[in-house]
């Protein structure tokens, strides 16, 4: 929820020049890209349909829903009780009859709620039946961050997804991947987690009208470098991408790759990379302990294991749970300073 | 009206089912079907009851206990005796066992182990068959076990407000492993707690294979004609234990009298006795259909038993 | 019955409030306040009469919309607003924020922002007064929306199992953030959902203060005796949005009359009017009491203002 | 549930001298090793209380909680309906309140229903609270496997609890380690996920009888060696064990390492021994991307880097759901073989 309508600290992090790869002539923001793409899939494909909690009301999902309601009818785009576990049994079971859902929640943390149906069921039902049936589902989730957040509303949990087999996890930086990704992942056919970071939403970029997709598994070298390799994904790819241009000034070339999606993962792109820097920083919006971080670490550590020249560094929230006061909030995110002065550690 | 054939149709698919399950627990003990049975020996009024209203198109989502929805809703009996055997044929190439038990041709989507687990699956099927404008159903099939997990409430909410062409099929066998109904609920109402969320509800006895048509019909109607959701409560008795082919009235949770008390309401015996009484069936034709699907279900079996197994390559396919 | 000073006591504590969420709402605009806010205006009545009848070792769990559950407990108010603020001596240390006030003296072990999230950790905790033999109960505060969360009906029936010392409260004011409640339940009657667990409930004017004190006074006496568990459906109205300090009739969702219909009804203005009617209150016993309490809220605002912030060593304080 | 009284395949892979590393003059199974323990945490602690899907019936969790109802009473013992999302609120509930639940799931698989309670709830309190409050919580969860359990009967989830700051996880090899672990836990006081494996109920070890706990976050060199260290949790204790003697008879001289607590982990006692072998395995019963021997992995190579002469191997369960099929279940789990092949490639 828009915890308020001052919050604005978000536009600093996110005024970067970070694009999509294509020119299109046209900017629109990261939000109006989620909705272009919601709005071509419905027109599109009938078994498209998108629910959840506030998608038809006035902020419409921050903006990211707004209108489809009214142009597509309730009954394909339609608010929800608070039953996030039936509501994702519903999505599975839609999607085994044919339909190709798109359910939303307005926070990561609520995911918590469905796991269920989402590793037990959504997950394994394509394997388990051999190939038989597929489970066409997306689930959007937006990972909060400020203003008090607090533990329950800033989760950003992609790590408890990333180890389960049978799933997707898209983690979008950009507007273009925001509607590229979310068009591959009907295409695609297969349940898809599409992470979303609220701060992002406010992100311009080049957005090409006509229906595209960006393909899975293929990361992006976003900035050339030769000194070292820094990997991240969504807001930490802008939080990266200051840190590249401080570092610059340094005289210090980094890399830097946006995976995009992180299941599957490009490990080609990394460990190219890692090959010419032989140092890498990887960063994420988890815990430190046990995330997506350590396990990219760990697969460089074994595939890559004569490149690196240096340990690998992570940039990660720290292990506690999310504090509210202002002032440890803030010290508590990974910030453009932390990936710079890991990148520094490595290059010293 | 029922006519003859409709009657001898689900005396088939009730003896059909009982006899796979007596041919499950004759072989259980060679250990060559090494999957976990829920044997629906006793039950198999309900599944014949309510598929006997339903086309190929219905949908149905079922459970553990599946065998019996199974095959009363057309699922290929070869097959799923190949999947008890994990061989290559089985109805989920062998990767499911008999708790993951698919005919895609039939309507049988996919059933889950987890309890509970398939109620908002079958909801949202049930929204897909609704939003694609047709006359289908979905039908949940759980537990009594499987009412006490919140989401059935969150599912019959939903179809409730959207007035989803879904019947809630509850067998009540008193039992959820070895836990009695009454240590669970506070009440014994199942069949009442969809009442607040509009999906009204009957009581039926699931050993009488006509009164569960009844019932279903009546709600599988409704739900064809637009009219929304409803929720069967059938009571019935699992003669087997749990899991596996032996009885358990030695564990002392339930008692022997009790069992005994419920195989005199055998449910095939109830309708063999009707349908002699009505002259539906005659020891003769009787026999004749016992023989034939007995054969049916030898057959089954063999060809599971002579299928490939899974090859190993398979393990890495169809992740995606 | 109440005595004048009861009724005295349930006044201030709901004007208490009342002055509370005023002050958040004159100085929110400042951001000095850095977490969202929740506000009760509109809802006074229901904490304040509920909580009438408590004791501190009774427990209640609240959400995200927890100021009024927590000062009508005896929560401190120096503490919650220091929270607010995001202060070291904010009653959660400032690692809270609004929506997870505690005060485990006054008998409030925490909030949770998780909507449906408190109402098995009040039951458990209902549990935990059973096991100890004590007369004492839990409270589970929740909203409309909550009422969607299939984990009410798990924790109603576990508790109607168990007979458990516990009193369901759901505020019912129509809203779940900016959603109907008749768009999210297929029926409109959230205090007959415990019924069939052995849960009766009662529907209250959730906006008269002394109707709730009744209520509930019957519920949590039964509760006390060993009873069992109820459910209240208090129906009221948030005047403010669903979080922050503006009034939200432009968004389309609600209208200005609707808004306007229920300020009518104001729970305090009714209350007041009651009290003078009963000679309870007069125009000079009710200033000094305002005046009091508009300087305890002040006093409470500085008091947080001056605070320290949370030590930065704090961060990696209290995991374990 | 007990799939059948046949299954015994395990009797061979738990066939090791793996025991705790105290003499007790007293051999019971790691079941009756629970069963004591929570037996005298009932009789020495009034708040302590034992429920769960059958505790109470025949079967008694594989015979873990066998006549605890009968002696310590049916309110203090109690078997539930299946609503484990609310019982776990409710075990969150009761700590609060000042008691020390110990809830049990037959399956840790069901746990994915309770994750909103364990994760939103039990493990943030304390913290955000700031310390004012505990969450004395333990949930005691079995891993199932063979005889076809299948995709939702035989998950490995430890990975997912192992991220999540404010739990501890632990995850006893040995019937010394089930006994003193949960009494561990109780001492503790926070919200601990006791992970069981339905394998080692029936291995035998030395067992004091008087109470004792096993401190967390420590773990036992099981066996000495200096060539290669392997890293094991749970049942893969066992297999490494085998291993190891296999390994000992090509002249391999393996040191392993039971971790008995992956959270708080023993990052010292894995750090020492690399330091002194150069190479590591790490091998779990989770799937092979983002579980916790890829965190592993990743911790070695950061704070161990100039230690380890090979890229660190991992050994685990591959990306796919839990197949039926005999002949791929069996291929599914890793063993002996495959912790021995491991440590092979590491030292040829
Ligand atoms: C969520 C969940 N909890 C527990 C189990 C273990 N379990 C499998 S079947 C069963 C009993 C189910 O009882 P019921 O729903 O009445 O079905 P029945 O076996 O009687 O047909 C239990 C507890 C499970 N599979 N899933
Ligand atoms: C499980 C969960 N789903 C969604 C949300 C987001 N959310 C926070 S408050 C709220 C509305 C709750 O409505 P209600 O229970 O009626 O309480 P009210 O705000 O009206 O007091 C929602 C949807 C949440 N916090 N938790
Ligand atoms: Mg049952
Ligand atoms: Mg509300």
């Amino acid at each position: 929820m828009p915890w308020t309508k001052i919050l604005a600290e978000n536009n600093k992090l996110i005024d970067t020049d970070i694009d999509g790869d294509k020119k299109a002539g046209r900017e629109i923001t990261y939000r109006e890209a989620l909705l272009e793409a919601q709005d071509q899939l419905l027109a599109n494909d009938s078994k498209v349909f998108v629910y959840g909690e506030g998608v038809d009301d006035a902020g419409s999902i921050f903006g990211s829903t707004k209108g489809l309601h009214e142009k597509y009818g309730i009954k394909r785009v339609f608010d929800t009780p608070l039953s996030e576990s039936a509501l994702t049994g519903v999505a599975v079971g839609a999607a085994l009859a044919g339909m190709r859902p798109i359910l939303v929640h307005m926070r990561m943390d609520f995911l918590l709620l469905t796991l269920d149906q989402i590793i037990n069921h959504a997950a394994i039902w394509h394997y388990s039946f051999s190939g038989q049936i597929k489970v066409p589902v997306i689930i959007r989730c937006i990972v909060g961050r400020g203003w008090g957040s607090g533990p329950q509303h800033s989760q950003s949990l992609e790590a408890l997804l990333y180890h389960v087999p049978g799933l997707r996890v898209y983690m979008p930086a950009t507007p273009y991947d925001a509607k590229g990704l979310m068009m591959e992942a009907v295409k695609d056919g297969h349940p898809t987690i599409f992470i979303e970071h609220r701060w992002l939403y406010d992100k311009k970029g080049q957005v090409p009208e006509a229906p595209y997709s960006v393909e899975k598994g293929k990361g992006r070298v976003v900035v050339e470098g030769s000194d070292v390799t820094i990997v991240a994904t969504s807001l930490m790819v802008h939080e990266s991408a200051t840190a590249v241009k401080k570092l610059a000034e340094e005289g210090i070339k980094a890399e830097l790759i946006d995976l995009r999606t992180i299941k599957p993962l490009d490990e080609d792109i990394i460990l190219k990379s890692v090959a010419k820097t032989g140092k890498l920083v990887v960063t994420d919006y988890g815990w430190h302990t046990g995330g997506v971080a350590s396990s990219i670490s760990c697969m460089v550590s074994e595939k890559g294991f004569s490149s690196l020249r240096k340990p690998v560094k992570r940039v990660t929230c720290p292990d506690i749970p999310t504090p509210t006061a202002h002032n440890l909030e803030a010290a508590y995110y990974p910030s453009a300073d932390d990936v710079a002065n890991a990148v520094r550690e490595l290059c010293s | 009206m029922l006519t003859k054939e409709n009657k001898l149709n689900m005396f088939s698919t009730a003896y059909r089912i009982r006899r796979l399950e007596e041919k499950i627990c004759e072989v259980y003990g060679k250990q060559e079907i090494k999957t976990p049975v829920h044997l629906y020996i006793g039950e198999e009024a309900i599944a014949t009851g309510v598929s006997q209203n339903l086309v190929k198109e219905d949908l149905i989502f079922s459970t553990h206990r599946s065998h019996g929805h199974y095959l009363a809703k057309g699922g290929n009996l070869k097959n799923m005796v190949a999947e008890f055997y994990g061989k290559e044929n089985g109805c989920a190439g062998g990767k499911g066992g008999s708790m993951h038990l698919i005919d895609v041709e039939a309507g049988i989507p996919g059933s889950t182990a987890i309890v509970g687990g398939g109620i908002p699956i079958a909801t949202g099927a049930a929204l897909a068959l609704q939003l694609k404008g047709t006359d289908k159903v979905a039908v949940a099939y759980f537990g009594d076990g499987a009412a006490d997990e919140g989401v059935l409430q969150e599912s019959m909410n939903f179809a409730g407000l959207k007035n989803l062409p879904i019947i809630f099929v509850c067998e009540n066998n008193f039992y959820a492993t070895n836990s009695f109904q009454m240590k669970r609920h506070a009440d014994d109402n199942i069949y009442k707690r969809g009442e607040c969320y509009k999906v009204p509800g009957e009581l039926v006895d699931g050993n009488d294979v006509e009164a569960v048509y009844h019932t279903a019909k009546k709600a599988i109607e409704r739900a064809r004609r637009g009219e929304g959701p409803s929720l069967i409560e059938a009571k019935t008795y699992r003669w087997k234990g749990h899991v596996g082919p032996d009885e358990d009235t030695n564990l002392g949770h339930r008692t022997n009298e009790e069992l005994e008390g419920w195989k005199q309401r055998c449910p095939i015996k109830l309708y063999r006795e009707k349908l002699f009484k009505e002259g539906v069936l005659d020891e003769g034709s009787y026999q004749n259909l016992k023989r034939e699907i007995d054969n049916e279900v030898e057959e089954a079996f063999e060809f599971a038993y002579k299928s490939n197994d899974v090859p190993m390559e398979n393990m890495y396919k169809h992740l995606f």
